[in-house]
């Protein structure tokens, strides 16, 4: 992404709350629903103030009930309006299972594009903030398997403000997944204006030539970290930020192996089943005798859930040092 | 055999003789369509079929009150004849019974599973009650937008009410006062499932407390005492007035569908008892009695429509069916191919 | 400064002198504990806590009418009291704040999420109204195994009434009238979620009536009130006769937990205008004028109280956290080994 | 499996059915839960006559309402009984979700093993019986990626009673699901008496040496039909039925392809993020170098879902006549 727009430092949490702001400010179909988004400004304040600003009708503080504030929302779409709904945590998006994979993802191929379904759903996600069993959760591969439906996983500011704009453009459900630890954690530049980014685009972070290491979310920040240390002992790690899961950007994890012949994927959600397990195996479909190594996933573990206890937290939590160690084996393979 | 008793002087709820004879004609097109689908399914023309025999007054009543190009349907699979009251073509039914790609769902979906934007049918899918939170967001939507004189109506059998969504939107637009009317089609069944297995209560409409919102109920197989409390509800939602849930009682004569077989679980003595409930001749026999029809009117109407669905049914067998390439498109969006 | 109005009978349903310090102690526990979560994050040796100020009569109340060994209680995370009420030990709350390898959930689950086979405190997750339908299951098996006297107690908060799951498990009790009370702990709040935007109903017991059981509403603040309605649910439920709604008001006087800042959305003033409802100092004063405890009797439950807070607090931060490895286990029965 | 014991030959309902009436007969903390299981005996006849044999107490003809009919199931579990609850369609599990993936999977786990949650959800699924949008769905990978839950996906009916019988033995919650093609058209023999198959062992159908073949449900038979077909061209494939999803028989899958050297997975649900996707990552981690070809996965379309027109569903299906090609292709290469 080149843009030339001034910008501004801002963490995680400014950025969604500032693309929320302007697409309120800027299309008056926009609004947003979900669980104490209200006065309360949303449990991680990114909604703050908005109430007052665009009053109740467009902030709507609703009912504890996530399948009804999937599913109205998706009334709304149908009906021209542009609804962003919240869901607290990503652990409460279950109830709404049915009005995502059921409804919101089949809307526009059941009425055979008689009706559209343009809606994006926000959840903060993942670990290592220690919310426990309940508070947790990754949940990209309970839905990556849903046609219909695009995910977007951002891990910086300026890439959520592009991915967020072009999720509320965008005339198709949407799940923007923002991880919760990089909230506060992450800085950077964001450019002033509005501005998309593409979804279904991944992003080299860093370029290298003897190791392909792709990524999402939290983790990202804690490959290039990784690949930095591995920088040092004089190896040269590419590290892709997936960006969107779906749309997958088959094409820019493709050209890296290919250059690099080797593929570590990283991620914190479990290992089976999880985004890892397309990614390999569409790299194996596409570029088997590209590969000088087997395809490596470091993931969490499979268990269902990290626990409270901060020992139970961090052996499920991937730390940077753990990644430069696949890094170094691969890279020697 | 004892003679006719007189009939009562037609509370006729303002509906003109005109729009009377309109609604004797929905519920005759209805039966007609419900007919050939059961009879296009045992000639092995089509492999399903659902019909709503007994729901007749309910459509017609509540059709009569749906305001066309300003009211929203979102229907369930039962509505055929509502569906039809508020301007789908009979063609479309039979479109969807023979999953032509002239269907406007190109033939993916079940038959029955209506949707219609231009009319204002909301596209619904199979799920039970997957759809009332949709009607409760095309309500807010229209009070968002302060479209007053405009309303949705949302229909759902007695099963659907035992559906966490179903609760969850009710809720919701009591909350919000959306211009909304939810409609219980309470035909004592949900496939072989009784009222008694489905709630411990009686009225459905005793829910309606509970959520804060009006509940009335009516005797669905008279077209016209749906007509008004329909009306009255829709009028109350389209001036700022908030929902209202609306129970109308009916009975299921035919098997859930084409793949169900209701000897299983109720007797062919049970369904005679209720035949008195059946709309058709009743209204029939209630515009005779008031002379809103007569007997050569009522032949030449049933001729009519039997022409009609005789006419559509060769029509759009004669259609082709979707192209098989058309599985891919519609998923996203503008082309299949960047989404893999 | 006016003088104190001379107290009413004591209207004590039964409850013998013991058993009212008994539940006057437990809502010195609670109090207590919840102080003591507050306080350990505030110190930063925890980094969660959540407090259930203004829920202690509720909770003295229902825990009395509860029978242990026979009745189990499916609680959510505000029931503390409860849950010490029915028999865990107050050492267990610690070592779930503490997060330790001892608590019962071995340290996996957040604070406040309590599960006690040995007690029939069933498991719950942080997922509001989804312990609802478990708690339905659990009462029928009671049913279906014959065994009258028992009954399950499921408690939850005004906000989860609006869960689709909520209204799925009461509607199935009220079928097979399962022996459940249901206890809605109304205290005005979902987070920042005011009634008012939770539902258009002042009652949550005006929901009874469109399931079929009856509703029954109580001033939670008043322990003894709580204990009588309770206690006759209970007992109905016990002797067959079905499900009970029952809803005890009360005021959240905390913020929802140590992570929520209240003052986003409520002011000091409208807590300090429900003081009056705080039910410790109630209590205390109730059983003071009634002869039931004298002060010297209170001062020394008060320090007893927290004596053994201080107790188990310094015992339960001297155990360590569980190991790492104990994350592989108890995914399956057996070794997690062959469940790659 | 080597079975003695004197067979009859019945369908894959009739084996359904049996074991299940063998299940209720020999424990009365078993019972069946589900919408029309009474009067009706099940939409497919599958418990006919049971009503009247164990009375309604133990066949539950439950309210219209999925995520309770799951979640008493789990409170039941948890509390000593053996409930076997019933979706209609699999298609109608989504609202079911949160209580399968939220709280069934993570009984034991957030206890710390002081509660269990022995559980059956049955669902048939699957489609090529003009089920349309909603009634044809596949929904293995919607689940298969939660750690707490298995999944049993068996093909013929001696499997099915061994499976079932070992999935209502088991002491975790158990997803099984039923391809509802098969409910009739396919018959084999069943061993009299009770015998389990335990849950998470695959099996292999017919050996070869050229190319391995992996599929589950109603493929497996296609997939036999096509190696037989390319048998007649002298060509020697090996056909793994997976019978249980999770857990995952990786032993067997891999000892076969170290064997043939070549992979094939064949299944009907969707293409990415599939049950293929997890298959094809664990071979190529594990047996990189034993490969000689790139895996395959020839799945259905990522569309969502198969349309109710003939050549809708023909088109999302895929035919034995397409399988042999690609097993032809694949042997070559
Ligand atoms: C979520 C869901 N569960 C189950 C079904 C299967 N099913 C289709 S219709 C039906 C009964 C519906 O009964 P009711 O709501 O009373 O409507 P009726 O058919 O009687 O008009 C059932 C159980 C479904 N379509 N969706
Ligand atoms: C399904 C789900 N949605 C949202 C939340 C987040 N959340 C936790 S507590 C709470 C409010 C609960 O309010 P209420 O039921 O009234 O209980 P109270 O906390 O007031 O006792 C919310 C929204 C959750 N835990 N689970
Ligand atoms: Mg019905
Ligand atoms: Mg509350």
């Amino acid at each position: 992404m080149a843009v030339a727009a001034p910008t501004t430092v801002m963490n995680n949490v400014e950025a969604v709350r500032q693309t929320l702001y302007e697409a309120l400010k800027s299309d008056e179909r926009t609004l947003i629903m979900g669980e104490d988004v209200g006065a309360r400004g949303n449990v991680f304040l990114i909604t703050k103030g908005f109430l007052d600003e665009f009053g109740p009708q467009r902030i709507i503080d609703t009912p504890l009930a996530e399948a009804s504030i999937v599913g109205i929302a998706v009334g709304m779409a149908m009906e021209g309006l542009r609804p962003i709904a919240e869901i607290q945590f990503a652990d409460f998006i279950y109830p709404a299972f049915n009005q995502i994979v059921g409804e919101a993802a089949k809307t526009r191929y059941r009425s055979n594009g008689d009706y559209t379904c343009p809606l994006v759903i926000r959840t903060p996600y993942g670990g290592g903030v220690r919310g426990a069993l309940s508070h947790s959760v990754s949940i990209e591969a309970l839905f990556y398997h849903v046609p219909g439906l695009k995910i977007v996983a951002p891990s910086f500011p300026a890439d959520i403000k592009g991915l967020l704009n072009a999720s509320i453009d965008d005339p198709d459900p949407v799940l923007f997944l923002e991880h919760k630890k990089t909230y506060r954690s992450v800085k950077g530049e964001v450019p002033s204006g509005h501005y998309t980014i593409p979804l279904g685009k991944a992003e080299v972070k860093v370029s290298g030539d003897q190791l392909t290491v792709v990524s999402y979310g939290l983790y990202v920040h804690q490959a290039l970290e990784a690949a930095k240390r591995v920088a040092a002992d004089g190896m040269s790690v590419e590290v892709i930020d997936l960006r969107s899961i779906r749309p997958m950007d088959r094409t820019t994890i493709l050209d890296s192996v290919r250059k690099t012949r080797k593929l570590l994927i990283i991620h914190e959600d479990n290992k089976f089943g999880g985004i890892g397990a397309e990614i390999a195996a569409m790299v194996v479909e596409e570029a088997f005798f590209d590969l000088d190594a087997p395809i490596r996933r470091l993931c969490g573990p499979d268990v269902p859930a990290m626990g409270y206890a901060l020992p139970l937290e961090e052996e499920f939590m991937i730390s940077p040092d753990r990644m430069a160690d696949a890094m170094r084996e691969m890279v020697r393979f | 055999m004892s003679k006719a008793i007189p009939a009562p002087a037609l509370e006729r709820h303002g509906l003109s003789d005109e729009k009377l004879r309109w609604m004797l004609r929905n519920m005759q097109m209805q039966r007609t369509l419900d007919n050939r689908g059961f009879q296009l399914n045992r000639q092995g023309k089509i492999p399903f079929a659902t019909g709503s025999e007994g729901h007749e007054g309910i459509h017609a009543g509540a059709a009569a009150a749906f305001e066309r190009g300003k009211d929203i349907l979102v229907p369930y699979y039962r509505d055929i004849g509502l569906c039809v009251g508020v301007g789908m073509e009979p063609r479309d039914a039979l479109l969807s019974m023979f999953a032509r790609g002239a269907d406007v769902s190109g033939g993916r979906q079940f038959p029955n599973h209506y949707s219609h934007h231009r009319l204002g049918i909301l596209s619904v899918s199979s799920i039970i009650a997957a759809h009332c939170p949709h009607a409760v967001g095309a309500a807010y939507a229209m009070k968002l937008r302060n479209e007053t004189g405009r309303a949705v109506l949302c229909s759902f059998g007695d099963g659907a009410t035992s559906e966490g969504e179903w609760h969850e939107a009710i809720n919701f637009a009591a909350v919000q006062k959306v211009p909304i009317v939810f409609l219980c089609e309470n035909n004592e069944w949900a496939i072989s499932t009784p009222r008694t297995h489905q709630m411990a209560v009686e009225d459905i409409i005793s829910k309606a407390a509970g959520y804060g919102l009006p509940g009335v109920k009516v005797d669905g197989s008279d077209p016209i005492a749906t007509y008004a409390v329909v009306a009255e509800a829709l009028d109350r939602a389209r001036s700022g007035g908030g929902p209202t849930l609306v129970e109308a009682t009916c009975y299921r004569f035919l098997a859930h569908t084409t793949d169900d077989d209701d000897r299983t679980y109720r007797t062919r003595d049970e369904i005679e008892r209720h035949r008195h409930l059946d709309p058709v001749p009743r209204f029939e026999r209630l515009l005779l009695e008031a002379g809103v029809v007569t007997t050569d009117d009522l032949a030449a109407m049933k001729k009519d429509v039997l022409a009609e669905v005789n006419r559509v049914t060769d029509e759009t067998e004669a259609l082709p069916y979707p192209h098989a390439h058309e599985i891919y498109t519609k998923v996203y969006e503008g082309a299949y191919e960047p989404w893999l």
